[in-house]
């Protein structure tokens, strides 16, 4: 009887609450407010805004969908949240851009009697009505896992991280910790590439030309996991086990160069998830307080079910966009 | 004696900071000192190397250009997301330098002709360019590159990438211009004196006009090389890298209107951000602690040259 | 009685150039002491070690009998030493009255500056001078003359018991000169020591009581002004006679080379026509602000809002031309134009001697050319006008002013124009070379060049020009033949009575 | 020979406030974008006009109209800090940190001043230029902010929080900020010796007279650092009001502050080069950045459009400021 928000979401199992069935019901027609933490950061980020966006462009009674980007200011994220409020709507959605940039708005929406939901990123306040997380710690141990099965607990290891100082980095991080603890696999050089293609290039070949010796890479998302196999290409050196992401380029690199490899699921389809479970507060629905988004790794086989080489690279799986949708984003 | 010795307290704070980090990374990482090793460090500074040709151009005729991101950026996007088609190579790399120049155009003729402040003017190009692009990108998000252009920029000569050699023979190209064409001395002029120069009959505003036309070619070079060094499109590029290139500009001598470390220190200001990178990197610096010795290290050497070449 | 400024042995060098050796130099309070030499002799960096600018190297200097060295020109001002320094220094953001009082500004409460006792006070100073302009007005909107008094004002309304006075009329007119005269007088009476430096013979001998001359950094000889002739003194400071001061005049004069028709300035009522012939030295005389560079600016587009038709060498060229090629389209034509504000409008100052003076040449090729070799024509240049310097890589700013004229006026030498419009040709220059700069124009106008000057020494129009124009209220008033001429005429004329 | 002159400018009757040449800089261009602005929003909006979006605005206009005065006052001066926006972050992590907030408020305005003097010494002392030495201070600073508080969090004081979003007799806090800095940043630029200092001591810089303020006899040395430390502390007041805003210290919250603090005080019509322009255009450059924001959120433009509409509207206040001189 549970509403299901989205394929992989669950109710948190412990610590978790029931939000009343019809505790923030409301007649249609509805306005929707989203503070986005920043959707032009890189093609993941679009695709979250996209998902949402498809969702409540496809039921009727959503009226007004407002969605406001912050830019990865945190700043901006203060006063869009405000600005949000001011415009009365019937409920708010979060994607926080740091742990408390969020808070203050939040307590002032819930003060207002607006229900929020928040997701992809965690908040200090711990008042909002709903939330979607994905699990960071279970995203960096799927892929921990992955490595130390690989090397049967003993190794050197280069580590790739994402954006300096920004939670879901560090947590990912975490849950390689815990992967790694108790094994005698080494760190033996670490940095930030941004998450990004270009940063990610600089910093394998430098990890590279520095020692070349590794035995596996632990890359924290998929745009640095294809910059780093295309350094190695590009040495002559063979691939190591290396960890990756639902990006359609990597699955095609990794399909076809066959290197061994895992895809911790991360999709920006938790947007479309948030603005579900705003539609089911708004519809009466009961919802959990808490759900968690904590998939298992995917190996080769699952990535060839979802790579489509008619698509371009930049696709995110798995997506709940329609064929239509992906074939006008990224249709090649 | 005196007088090697003035000019040797002249020289940019550049060429102290590359001679420290080679020395630091000559002893530590001796296996980094070949000139393959060093040629992929330095390739990924090549974009930076070349906008940075621009910049110090326009700094010193005073003005400042910070569209290089914009530039960046859209012809990035124009590239991967396909909007070209199947446009031949040179086709695109023809586009590319054109879009350049018509930027550099348009901030030339605010700068010179309107007389409206360069910050606010190149800035806002870069704003509107970069909205622009994010517009496009949520009806066509970026995709690949085309391979022929990684496949280029992974060409070398010898063992020197194709893209290192690019922009030194630009930086070459543009040694020789400044130093032995007309063009070159109106910029001097113009850096010393406009109304001077104006009344001994340098052509001041077509001066600073060019200056900025050649800054947004050169950006329109570092986007192609930028691009082909990525696989896929870009989003966001940010102004990092036109205000780095302000940065190497200054380190390596030249600040607004005045230029003592020639077309060679800039040069060298870019590389030291090259090695910056590396050491940092393969000393496994922490972040906090990255931030510290980068800004330490850049400071150090102003204060080095600073103190050089104060006034009695 | 105690002298109010003593310096001895006094020393400064600047790299290898040694600017004031050993030099000694005193004055007493109620004196008013000339400090005459050429060009680069030393006398502005001898004052400037007075006035806190520069440290000497070695030798002492003492205020009322009490060795001071001063850190900055704060501590000299401070010790009772006002300075009027010889390149002009106002700061052109400023209005009047904030230059006026900067540094000792009146306070009311919580600190905040008084305005209306600044400007009022102000406003009385530059009365004194003759002055009625708003003391609200920002420097940069002066005129240079204007803002010489300003300077002038600045420097003598100081509370000090010495002032300094580095070539303060180098920019102002008879008129104006005599104005100063009367304020130095003043000063005089008060008690106070004043040092004047300038070049022009008459002011000397009209407000000076003692001179010393200064000949390559060195001191000549210091005596009463009574026992000198100007021949005399003139003699110490260039170590030889000067014959003429003016060469001979054109004996005949050539076709018309450029004819202004009509030309209407934007206050101006009446049109004005005059012609310029070659061989021709025309002189256009007149008061302070009466639209003499005016004229001059409106063929290189640099007054909007002209109207008339001006024809260069029987082309024909339509005011008013466009702002920014208006100098480069006369220049085309081979009509140089010498401004008159060598450092904001003519030299690059931290550029090579050399750049400067062969900017124009090269400026007449299109960017994309390269550079024509010019060594020996800077070298030459630098010969026939004495400029004094180590080298032609010497920066210009280092240069003394005189010598800074010379480099200016070379630059159109070295581009061998037809046809020459300059600003007071002969600011700031000693004797000895102002004879030098009227011999080479003179020597321009044999060879069958026409040159215009304007200037506001008029003995310098009359000895200099074939014609004079005189210009009133942006009409020209009278035309006179420079042997007929006569000061007063002139005088007369500009005046309008 | 005495002749009576005058030396009366026809046509030039100084006008200090407008005009290409006055102190002030075109300031109007930001005031003419921003009147034109509130009347769109007033005619296309319903939520722009109420008293919540007033308080909205001021509360988001605040920060960068504080670091823009503390820019403005080092840009007046013909320099530029790029610090602030570290130092602001900083300011959050201080606040942040475990302690009572009557020792962490101290010691965040002690930070700024210390930051304050090094750029200053490194700047008049050391002869770096001001670029590089705020540049790299930019780095430094944020590494410090970054050990003290790797990621964003902790909490901030009460005492903190309240005296940015709490009010006294229904006036809301930001009133009383904005009423402070304000009267602050006038006494500092016009009200004060010191400000006409910063002004002559720019002009000589912009007119290549570097020397000149310094044989009027002004410490000039002295008073270029002291506007540094100025500027530092605006950024660490402008650092308080945000960590009041956000309740927690973040290391990355400054980030933007320095561009935009740049750009707001060049839209106010203050000229890079030094020695033009004026308190009021700083903080309508200010307001119209902020305005733009809030503008644009309720009227509801897409987030896809936002980016390049603000482009055109600072292209357009650019194209209203043609000046007399050519440059940065
Ligand atoms: N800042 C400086 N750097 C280098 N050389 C200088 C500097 N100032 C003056 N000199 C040199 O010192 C010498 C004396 O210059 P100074 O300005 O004292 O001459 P002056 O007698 O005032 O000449 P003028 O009549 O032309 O003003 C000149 O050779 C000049 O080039
Ligand atoms: N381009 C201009 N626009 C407006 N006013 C101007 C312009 N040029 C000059 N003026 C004003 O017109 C008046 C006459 O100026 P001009 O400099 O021609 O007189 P002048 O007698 O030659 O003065 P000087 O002896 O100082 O050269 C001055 O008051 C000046 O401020
Ligand atoms: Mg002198
Ligand atoms: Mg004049």
């Amino acid at each position: 009887q549970d509403v299901n928000l989205m394929d992989g979401v669950e109710p948190r199992p412990e610590g978790n609450s029931i939000v009343e069935a019809g505790a923030f019901q409301t007649e249609a027609p509805w306005t929707i407010a989203m503070s986005h933490f920043g959707v032009n950061a890189n093609t993941w980020t679009v695709q979250t805004a996209h998902e949402a966006k498809g969702i409540a462009d496809g039921d009727a009674r959503i009226e007004n969908f407002i969605m406001l980007d912050a830019n990865f200011d945190q700043a901006k994220q203060v006063a869009d949240i405000e600005d949000l409020i001011a415009q009365d709507p019937d409920v708010l959605i979060v994607m926080p851009v740091t742990p408390t940039s969020a808070d203050a708005g939040i307590q002032m929406a819930i003060d207002a009697g607006i229900p929020v939901v928040v997701h992809t990123g965690r908040t200090e306040n711990q008042n909002f009505t709903v939330d979607i997380q994905g699990g960071a710690e279970n995203f960096g141990r799927v892929m921990g896992d992955f490595l130390v099965e690989q090397l049967g607990g003993e190794g050197k290891i280069w580590v790739l991280r994402g954006l300096p100082s920004h939670p879901e980095d560090i947590n990912r991080y975490n849950g390689l910790m815990q992967a790694l603890e108790g094994t005698n696999i080494d760190i033996t050089q670490e940095d930030y590439g941004n998450w990004v293609y270009d940063l990610g290039k600089s910093l394998c070949e430098t990890f590279y030309l520095n020692d070349p010796q590794v035995d596996a890479i632990w890359s924290s998302g998929a745009d640095m996991t294809r910059a780093c196999v295309d350094v190695l290409t590009e040495f002559g050196a063979d691939i190591p086990p290396i960890t990756g992401e639902g990006n359609n380029g990597f699955f095609g690199q990794w399909l076809e160069l066959g290197y061994p490899s895992i895809v911790a699921e991360y999709s920006p389809s938790q947007a479309a998830a948030g603005v579900r479970a705003a539609v089911a507060l708004l519809e009466g629905e009961a919802l959990h307080k808490h759900y968690i988004y904590e998939p298992e790794g995917w190996n080769a086989e699952k990535a060839a079910e979802y790579y489509r080489d008619d698509l371009s690279a930049n696709v995110w799986w798995p997506t709940e966009l329609p064929e239509e949708t992906l074939q006008e984003l990224y249709g090649n | 004696m005196a007088s090697f010795l003035k000019s040797a307290s002249r020289i940019p704070p550049a060429y102290f900071v590359f001679a420290a980090l080679l020395a630091t990374l000559w002893l530590t990482k001796p296996q980094l000192m070949n000139l393959n090793v060093m040629g992929i460090f330095i390739r990924q500074v090549a974009p930076l190397g070349i906008l940075v040709l621009g910049q110090m151009l326009v700094m010193r005729v005073r003005s400042i250009d910070l569209s290089g991101a914009g530039v960046l950026l859209l012809i990035n996007y124009l590239i991967a997301s396909g909007l070209l088609g199947d446009m031949p190579l040179t086709l695109i790399i023809i586009l590319s330098l054109a879009i350049g120049c018509a930027v550099g155009l348009f901030n030339g003729y605010l700068v010179a002709m309107r007389r409206v402040s360069a910050v606010i003017a190149t800035l806002a190009v870069t704003v509107i360019i970069t909205g622009f692009v994010q517009f496009l990108a949520s009806g066509k998000p970026p995709g690949n590159m085309p391979e022929l252009m990684n496949d280029i920029y992974k060409m070398k000569l010898g063992p020197i990438p194709l893209p290192v050699i690019v922009w030194t023979v630009l930086t070459m190209t543009m040694a020789v211009f400044l130093s032995r064409f007309v063009y070159g001395r109106f910029v001097m002029a113009v850096g010393e004196n406009p109304t001077a120069s104006h009344f001994s009959g340098v052509p001041v505003e077509r001066t600073v006009l060019v200056a900025h036309v050649l800054a947004g070619f050169f950006a329109g070079v570092a986007a192609i090389v930028q691009s082909a060094s990525v696989a896929v499109g870009s989003l966001r590029l940010g102004l990092e890298m036109p205000i780095d290139a302000v940065a190497a500009t200054i380190l390596g001598g030249v600040v607004f209107g005045r230029g003592d470390g020639g077309v060679w220190g800039p040069f060298f200001g870019v590389m030291c951000f090259a090695l910056l990178f590396v050491v940092m990197t393969s000393f496994g610096v922490p972040e906090p602690g990255k931030q510290i010795a980068r800004g330490l290290i850049i400071l150090l050497a102003a204060v080095f040259y600073g103190l050089n070449t104060r006034k009695s | 009685m105690l002298p109010a400024v003593s310096m001895k042995g006094v020393t400064k060098a600047f790299g290898s150039t040694l600017a004031v050796d050993d030099v000694s130099f005193e004055i007493s309070p109620g004196r008013v002491h000339a400090l005459m030499g050429e060009n680069g002799a030393g006398k502005s960096t001898l004052m400037k070690m007075l006035a806190g600018v520069h440290r000497p190297d070695s030798g002492e200097i003492r205020i009322a009998g009490q060795v001071v060295t001063f850190a900055d020109p704060r501590q000299a001002l401070a010790a009772g030493i006002s300075t009027v320094f010889q390149e002009l220094s106002l700061l052109p953001n400023l209005t009047i009255a904030e230059n006026m009082f900067l540094g000792k500004e009146i306070v009311g409460q919580f600190g905040i500056p008084v305005r209306a006792a600044m400007t009022a006070r102000t406003s009385d100073a530059l009365a004194e001078l003759g002055m009625t302009i708003d003391p609200n007005t920002l420097v940069s909107e002066l005129s240079i003359a204007e803002r010489q008094f300003v300077e002038i004002a600045h420097g003598i309304k100081a509370d000090a018991q010495v002032f300094i006075l580095d070539e303060p009329t180098a920019a102002l007119n008879a008129a104006d000169v005599e104005v100063l005269n009367a304020q130095i007088r003043k000063l005089k009476a008060a008690g106070k020591a004043i040092i004047y430096i300038s070049h022009r013979m008459d002011e000397i001998f009209a407000m000076c009581d003692d001179v010393t001359v200064m000949k390559d950094g060195r001191h000549v000889s210091t005596q009463p002004l009574n026992t000198l002739t100007p021949d005399a003194l003139i003699a110490l400071m260039v170590g030889r006679d000067l014959e003429d001061l003016f060469p001979c005049r054109a004996t005949n004069l050539g076709h018309v080379v450029l004819s202004c028709r009509d030309l209407v300035l934007p206050a101006g009522t009446e049109p004005l026509s005059f012609d310029l012939h070659a061989g021709e030295i025309l002189g256009i005389a007149g008061l302070e602000g009466q639209g003499q560079s005016e004229i001059v600016r409106s063929f290189i587009g640099q007054v909007p809002g002209t109207h008339g038709a001006l024809s260069v060498n029987n082309t024909p060229v339509k005011l008013p031309l466009a702002r920014q090629v208006g100098v480069r389209s006369m220049q085309r034509q081979r009509v140089g134009f010498v401004p008159e504000d060598r450092k904001e409008e003519g030299l690059l100052l931290g550029a090579p001697i050399s750049e400067n003076i062969g900017i124009s040449l090269q400026s007449a090729r299109p960017g994309f050319k390269p550079l024509i070799r010019l060594r020996e024509t800077v070298i030459r240049i630098m010969k026939e006008m004495r400029v004094k310097a180590e080298s032609p890589n010497m920066p210009v700013g280092a240069l003394s002013g005189g010598n800074q004229q010379k480099v200016l006026l070379g630059r159109y030498l070295a581009s061998d124009m037809d046809i020459l419009i300059i600003e007071e040709p002969t600011r700031g220059v000693d004797i000895g070379a102002k004879a030098e700069i009227y011999r080479l124009l003179r020597d321009l106008a044999e060879q069958g060049k026409a040159i215009i000057v304007l200037s506001r020494e008029t003995v310098e129009l009359i000895g200099l020009c074939d014609n004079i124009l005189v210009v009133h209220d942006r009409k020209i008033v009278a035309k006179m033949l420079g042997c007929e001429a006569t000061e007063h005429a002139i005088l007369n004329a500009a005046l309008k009575t | 020979m005495s002749t009576s002159k005058t030396h009366n400018l026809p046509g030039t009757k100084p006008n200090r406030w407008l005009g290409k040449n006055s102190r002030q800089g075109n300031w109007w261009a930001a005031l003419l974008l921003i009147v034109t602005t509130v009347l769109i929003l007033l005619a296309t909006t319903d939520d722009f006009a109420t008293p919540q979006n007033a308080n909205n605005l001021l509360a988001q206009a605040m920060p960068l109209i504080i670091v823009a005065i503390g820019q403005m006052i080092v840009i007046v001066l013909a320099g530029m800090d790029l610090s602030v926006g570290s130092v602001m972050s900083l300011t959050t992590a201080i606040l942040a940190l475990d302690g009572s907030p009557l020792v962490l408020i101290p010691l965040v305005f002690l930070a700024a001043v210390l930051i304050g003097i090094v750029n200053g010494v490194a700047i008049v002392r050391l002869n770096v230029h001001p670029i590089i030495a705020t540049l790299s201070m930019q780095f430094i600073v944020l590494g410090i902010a970054q050990i003290l508080r790797p990621v964003a969090g902790g909490s901030v004081p009460d005492l903190v929080v309240s005296l940015v979003t709490g009010s006294v007799f229904g006036v809301p806090a930001p009133v009383f900020w904005a009423i402070f800095v304000v009267a602050l940043g006038w006494k500092i630029l016009h009200g004060s010796r010191f400000g006409l200092y910063l002004f002559a001591i720019g002009g000589g810089v912009a007119s290549g007279q570097d020397d000149t303020a310094h044989n009027f006899g002004l410490k000039d040395g002295r008073s270029i650092i002291i506007a540094y430390v100025f500027s530092a502390l605006f950024a660490a007041l402008a650092g308080t009001f945000i960590a009041g805003r956000i309740a927690s210290g973040d290391p990355g919250v400054g980030s933007q502050f320095a561009l935009d603090s740049i750009t707001a005080v060049a839209i106010g019509g203050t000229q890079l080069s030094g020695g033009v322009g004026g308190l009021h255009g700083s903080i309508l450059g200010a307001v119209l950045m902020a305005l733009l924001a809030n503008g644009m959120n309720l009227a509801g433009l897409s987030a896809f459009l936002q980016g390049a509409i603000k482009g055109v509207i600072l292209l357009l206040v650019v194209a209203m400021q043609s000046r007399k001189k050519m440059g940065l």
